[in-house]
């Protein structure tokens, strides 16, 4: 049997979310097979009541559920409520 | 962040902007058969919700906007006859009266054109990834869009 | 026709021109309110009812227009919260792709412009009183709107 | 008693209704107190077949109604459908 790897990810930080790391992103080690609210979990954990309950993570360009499993390579970030125009 | 503007069909253009961006320049060269044109800029206000702007910055998520950019662009052809559409939004720092974000739509006939114009604006606001930090007169400045992060999770991330 | 153009509040403008219309210059310098400038612009197409079309010519009453285009100003005015609202509509030979009615209203947000310049467009094509004749390929021409006066007045002369 | 004088007038034609004179406009010599009903039908009879039943007829600058009576120094105009745009 093989070891399961922990998989880890780079979280992509805009807007207001810029200002939870210096450098725009986060990098994350995650069990293998989490899921985007595993992910939610550990920023919480990280960022103590500096994001919402539920914010939007960006999975492949596209807003993504929160039972979706994160895969090596995903590219991933956390956005907040869109304001353009 | 450069300009990524992409031409489609009929002279179609959709894309973040780092320059200043000119609704003339984006409404020349539109096919002959369409008898209507329709623009819509949003341009920086100097005041919102009582106070004194001085400047706005525009944060964006490139790779995502493309993405949407591209959606936006086929679900408005889709639903409406139009003969070109074009659509840049800013990203950067504005001045007061810039133009944040504009919109061109070519179309045979009036309604088509007022209708596009509508619904491409709506999609953009609501699905575009940006986000628009305002500076104040006093110096301050502040993120815009949804509720503060520090008010949201007093109550959700416990 | 000479261009027949007056000044009012928040830089209104409306009027007649005899000169080509450029929509971006009259776009310019709306009061710096203005978060949304939404334009129309009436173009000549290049075909009409299967007809292949190679110029217009528009006729005018400018007295009246003057009138009606205060009279819509007014209105629009009265009806709409806008910043500034400007209308110019050509008079004499236009080519195809020339604009023949371009309007510009600026106003705080963009329901309020579009809606604007919606109502405008709907007003100065139903009682400006302007008349169109269209040049066809084939060197024959006539004038658009309403019944062709023969046949009316086959039943109603008499 | 004085001799009613006619009521000369002048109607500027405009698109389409143009073709109807050379000059642009028609002279009429109407009798004193003539609608705009009489107006037309001055103009049926020097014109026959040539304009619709009931064509506008602007009076100052506004479309009138067609017992509106006409005075002398009146603008008066014959206007067909608007079609601008």
């Amino acid at each position: 049997m093989i070891a399961e790897a922990g998989l880890k990810v780079e979280v992509q930080l805009f807007g207001r979310y810029r200002e939870l790391a210096e450098g725009a992103s986060i990098a994350l080690e995650l069990p293998a097979g989490a899921t985007v609210a595993d992910l939610v979990g550990e920023l919480h954990r990280r960022s103590p009541g500096r994001l919402p309950a539920r914010p939007v993570v960006v999975v492949e360009r596209r807003p993504a559920a929160y039972d979706v499993a994160l895969e090596a390579g995903h590219e991933i970030a956390l956005i907040p409520p869109v304001a353009g125009g | 962040m450069t300009a990524d503007v992409a031409a489609g069909s009929g002279g179609d253009v959709v894309g973040l902007s780092a320059e200043p961006i000119s609704v003339a320049a984006l409404a020349e060269r539109v096919p002959p058969g369409s008898g209507a044109v329709a623009t819509f800029e949003g341009r920086v206000r100097d005041t919102n919700e009582g106070r004194k702007v001085t400047r706005l910055h525009y944060d964006a998520y490139p790779a995502m906007a493309d993405r949407v950019f591209a959606d936006i662009l086929r679900r408005t052809r889709r639903t409406h006859p139009v003969t070109a559409v074009r659509v840049l939004h800013r990203t950067g720092t504005l001045e007061v009266g810039e133009t944040a974000v504009a919109i061109v739509v070519a179309a045979g006939h009036r309604d088509e054109a007022f209708a596009a114009a509508s619904f491409v604006i709506e999609a953009v606001k609501a699905e575009l990834p940006v986000w628009k930090r305002e500076e104040y007169e006093d110096g301050s400045s502040r993120w815009l869009g949804g509720e503060p992060v520090e008010d949201d999770a007093r109550e959700g991330a416990g």
